[in-house]
């Protein structure tokens, strides 16, 4: 007997539901084209993969302090960012830099922190992104608390939160998504999962059958979706968002995925996993998979992919231009936003300490 | 409300949980961005009734039952905070707001700094603390300590029933988040609070409840009666205690206690929670940077001891009392003096 | 399409199967008797219920300083006492005094906690009983850390974890049972799902269609059993049992249930519950339940059951009996077991208190 | 190993994060009940490598790559503990302790307690800790006022390799649970260490790492390094610095702390850790209330700033250096000498 067959009880507040059916494992190849949408995706894939590459150069010639990559997740990363609308939020963790500038963010002050800049480089209500988020998984009840209050003020946004696959195991993803399914809070929950928690396998993080499956613990749908298909990535997720902004609840997405780079700059990926498997996933680049699509479609050419280039090379040279030069600091800066006021304790350290520099 | 408790001019005596009732009540009045989150703080009034008929008054999307679940509920105020609303948690029992520790440290007192001051967080955090209820483990715990070592945080405890009304309005009202410590034992205590009641002065001020110039007690919320009744009983030896209630813990009244130290030239710091690396050790040492020499003796300190909460029936040798106060004033080296 | 049917993918690690099947939503009348163990059950749940409305009463009279009531969940908590074999250890929460009895605790010791004496009363070792557990669901994870211990020596044995349907919300419900499932540490957790965490109603606490759902995101079998019907709660726990010892791994069980009494003696239970509610559960009693199905298989008879009460007569003076007097505790009491020596520290303090004493 | 590290005797320079990966390795060849358990301790030896070539040497089930959640990770290791099992539990950074914070302070702290020393708790908590390395926010925090503010916790951290080794040895074999904090700044810090180190001392006894006549700064972990080289200017000033690294914070040294700055009359206490109740707060108020007679002026403190951790640009502003010990030195009132 299964669960939907049971006999009612006093206690049963409806008839018991089956479980949420996830979305098809779509692979590229599979869906219709859509020829506004995918050259988009494709040119962002490209200026992604361009910004991750230039980022992680940066790290060398010590112009940031690191830099997680999201190399072979970009269509995780841009569909994330191309999904949400002007009035929704984004809460990256800490890998998710590029979805905050697909969203809109400069590519530089996104690094703000990563540059060992400030904690933040951007005004979170400005441009509806969170800071990025470093403690795993704790920026979820955030996300969950912020839909919901817009929701009791019926503005009509939703609102995205990544997480990674290790991300799954914090207690802080179980309240997180049962406060939202409880709350019916229009947030999307996009799990990245990558396979590794820097260098745990899956297998040794969680036993389900799927990440996707984890919905159904909280009563609301679980999808599981080919993180490598931007289309289908990006198809999840404005499913997703219209269903939260149309008070439908929440849904969790897991989009399996690969970083094709280490976990950062200062990682060594070779000690936990082989080079086979880095050579399968490369096989499925986002990018790749993409391109050869538009171009079986006839939606590009080689001077649409030479433009799509040139666009990166103009971000990169940007990049590389805005973090040439020392970010302004002084030291004065620490005791400023500690609270609205400085206390008198932090007026005298100020003091203090602007007798030593 | 009967004439039996109600004084002149709207003045009644009320309960210190009443006056904090009347306080988040007001406040939720006053501003419709102010919602209350906790567990059992709707149709029960929470544990202590201090939500009492707040979400028949608000409806439930102003006073809302969480799911159990400590960092999810602050987390999510957290969120709602940077929407824009005023969110006030109510943790059920102090041991109980240790799950949502992560929240406290990594985010809630830090988001401010983080974003530069783009993002204020005001948000208070309601947490009954200490001990004398009688309690099993894990609802007497004194954890203010946590709370002080966390800059970022403002840290506030009342000690009478119209702080508890004035002090909760100020929290509610800070554009900073807010560590608000209820001392439960004093939950019952009875004072006359006005109907529309004064505001009380900004955090960071200190306050004198007894002036006395033989020697100064310092303490805060559920040890301000000890210490008044130790000085009511230090009297019988010729003992003339000052008693100050800090009120507010971070930040600090430097000035208030330094002056009332720097005139009697002796102080005892009194407090529930464990002693090592407690609140005392930062009084003491603060006040004797400040006040070197003008102390008579060393600044002592009547604590907790530096063990788990004891259970109900071991609690009255734990907790300091008037004869434990005493007896540091009277180390007070008054020989010297 | 549903999960089941997605094509292999390269990260996929097995075939994904399809969400456990929860055991069948037994009543009782619906299974075989055992006429060993149902008379045995009807004794304890006839004894749980005295011992509950003694240190009910003891409250009252200032013996206890407050008791959490397992009126009405007996079923449960007998069952569960009654399931463990002498190897196997129980992990209670603050409210499964009577389960720990039924294991074999000494009735007046298991309230040692809750007459204000010290914070636990027994040798967990000597009885594999962890302590009662007051703060919800931290007691989970320590479940699991013996449970992995026991199997990485190899010891036969298996663990049973109580939790309360409010306590599923907690991280640390998430932690425990994920990392059991990654481990297939031998343990069960049993939830007892009384439709209330204090005044909270299920509804506010999930919007999962049963706790035993739970099970799918964590890859272990979900089981819901009526948990007024001790039989079937025996029958699911030993069942899961006897799985977890066999090495295959942890077993979730959702069980039904009401509590009859407020949340402790100190709650007013009109606040957030109806008469009506009450008295529909009380007509499910689980101790009337058991004795109408032993009468109808002639499995009891008038004096079987005065003998039952009269035994549970006895357990409730020797309870009154053992909690007239007063504990001894003496103040150096404090210094003792903090740690194995006491600090310099606490042998200053002891020796101050000592001169207040 | 090759010559050129290799001193006479067996003893080779090693690493601080070497020494504890020896430590490590030493008390699980000697004890079978001995598990490491942690984010990425195992093929990958932990992002500072202190579990390098363990899982290989002792597999999976002695050195276990856990799920990532860090109260699930602590409170499993209570229960192996609650079995008779010794686990060694790595927190990745400081930071990421927190959410473990519920089971540390509820349960770990108090386990023996509870039941009346029927079930100690031989459970070690290691965690990275302080700043210096450039590390983004949550990287670099000084966490250990909270530890030091649980009672029933040990406290130790190490600052130098042989410490290293010897205290994490002892931390192991302990019967009660020790925060034993690692100060990440050091962990490439090399020193030589004998093959078969000697045992250090019991917890609680602190060491003079110089001794000296006109002032005593009193120390431990990451700040030992700042304290000598400030010692080491100071001659150019006429003034004789002494040096006590504590090794212990819990339990503490009163006796070598409290005879040295009887002798030298002043003192200075050094850490990273935020000021404002913060472990010098203890400190502090601990020596004065011992040695108040004999303090020529009040215990200075030279600490982290009361703020969250800086940006990597900004945190040695807020780190105490060289130059902040030695006005701290300056202030301590030589012409009352
Ligand atoms: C609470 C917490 N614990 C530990 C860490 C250290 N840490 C940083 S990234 C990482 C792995 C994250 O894995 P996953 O969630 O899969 O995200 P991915 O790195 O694959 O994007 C860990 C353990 C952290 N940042 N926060
Ligand atoms: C971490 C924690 N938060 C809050 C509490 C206070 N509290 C005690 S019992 C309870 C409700 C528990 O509900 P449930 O888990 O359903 O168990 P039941 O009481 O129904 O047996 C609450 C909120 C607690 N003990 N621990
Ligand atoms: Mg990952
Ligand atoms: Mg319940």
């Amino acid at each position: 007997m299964t669960v939907s067959e049971l006999p009612a009880h006093p206690l049963s507040r409806t008839a018991v539901p089956p479980p949420p059916d996830p979305e098809p494992y779509r692979v590229l190849g599979t869906g219709r084209p859509d020829p506004e949408l995918w050259p988009l995706l494709y040119r962002e894939l490209v200026r992604g993969r361009r910004y991750n590459t230039q980022a992680t150069a940066l790290t060398r010639q010590g112009r940031l302090a690191v830099y997680p990559s999201s190399t072979g997740q970009e269509a995780c990363q841009v569909a994330a960012g191309l999904a949400l609308g002007p009035r929704d939020w984004l809460f990256p963790s800490y890998r998710d830099t590029l979805a905050a500038v697909v969203r809109g963010l400069d590519p530089a002050v996104a690094l703000t922190l990563l540059r060992g800049d400030w904690h933040t480089g951007h005004d979170p209500r400005v441009h509806r992104v969170a800071p990025l988020c470093t403690p795993l998984a704790t920026q979820l009840p955030h996300a969950v608390g912020l839909a919901h209050a817009a929701r009791l003020r019926r503005d009509d946004l939703a609102v995205l939160a990544l997480v990674g696959d290790g991300g799954t195991s914090e207690g802080d993803f179980h309240e997180a998504l049962n406060f939202a399914a409880v709350w019916r809070a229009p947030v999307v929950f996009l799990v990245q999962n990558n396979g590794y928690a820097i260098s745990v396998p899956l297998a040794k993080q969680t036993a389900a059958p799927s990440i996707a499956h984890k919905a159904v613990g909280y009563g609301m749908p679980g999808r599981l979706v080919d993180g490598n298909d931007a289309p289908a990535v990006h198809d999840a997720l404005t499913g997703a968002l219209a269903r939260a902004r149309a008070g439908e609840g929440p849904t969790l997405i897991e989009a399996v995925t690969y970083r094709l780079d280490a976990h950062t700059n200062a990682d060594d990926a070779t000690r936990y996993r082989t080079e086979a498997e880095v050579a399968a996933w490369r096989a499925r680049d986002p990018l790749t998979l993409m391109e050869r699509e538009l171009r079986a479609h006839g939606l590009l050419d080689d001077a649409g992919a030479a433009e799509a280039h040139e666009a990166a090379e103009r971000t990169a040279a940007a990049l590389r231009e805005a973090l040439s030069g020392d970010p302004e600091l002084t030291p004065d800066d620490l005791f400023t936003h500690v609270y609205a006021e400085p206390t008198s304790q932090l007026r005298e350290q100020a003091e203090r300490l602007r007798e030593f520099s | 409300m009967t004439t039996a408790t109600r004084g002149r001019s709207g003045t009644a005596e009320v309960s210190l949980a009443k006056a904090l009732n009347r306080a988040l009540r007001d406040a939720m009045a006053d501003d419709p961005t102010v919602h209350l989150l906790g567990e059992d703080i709707g149709a029960l009034g929470g544990v202590f009734r201090v939500t009492e008929g707040l979400a028949a008054e608000f409806g439930e999307d102003r006073c809302t039952d969480t799911p159990l679940a400590e960092a999810g509920i602050l987390g999510a105020a957290t969120g709602m905070a940077m929407y824009g609303l005023r969110p006030v948690v109510e943790m059920q029992f102090d041991a109980f707001a240790y799950p949502a520790f992560e929240q406290l440290v990594s985010h809630v007192s830090r988001m401010r700094n983080r974003t530069r001051g783009a993002m204020p967080l005001p948000l208070t955090v309601r947490i009954p603390y200490g001990g004398g209820i009688g309690g099993v483990e894990h609802h007497s715990d004194s954890s203010e300590t946590y709370y002080m070592a966390t800059p970022g945080l403002h840290v506030v405890t009342p000690a009478t029933v119209a702080d508890a009304y004035g002090l909760l309005r100020r929290a509610i009202a800070s554009d900073d988040p807010v560590v608000f410590l209820e001392p439960k034992r004093l939950y019952w205590a009875k004072e006359p609070l006005p109907e529309r009641p004064a505001d009380v002065p900004p955090f960071g001020r200190a306050v004198i409840r007894r002036r006395g110039d033989s020697a100064t007690l310092i303490t805060y919320g559920p040890s301000l009666p000890v210490c008044l009744a130790a000085a009511e009983a230090a009297r019988a030896d010729g003992w003339d205690l000052g008693v100050i209630d800090l009120r507010t813990l971070v930040p600090f009244d430097d000035e208030t206690v330094c002056a009332e130290v720097r005139r009697t030239g002796r102080a005892v710091v009194v407090h529930e929670a464990a002693g090592f690396a407690g609140p005392g050790a930062e009084i003491a040492a603060r006040v004797t940077e400040r006040c070197f020499h003008h102390l008579a003796a060393p600044v002592l300190r009547v604590t907790g001891f530096d063990i788990p909460y004891p259970p109900p029936l071991l609690e009255r040798h734990h907790l300091p009392d008037v004869d434990r106060v005493l007896d540091a004033v009277a180390r007070l080296q008054w020989d010297l003096g």
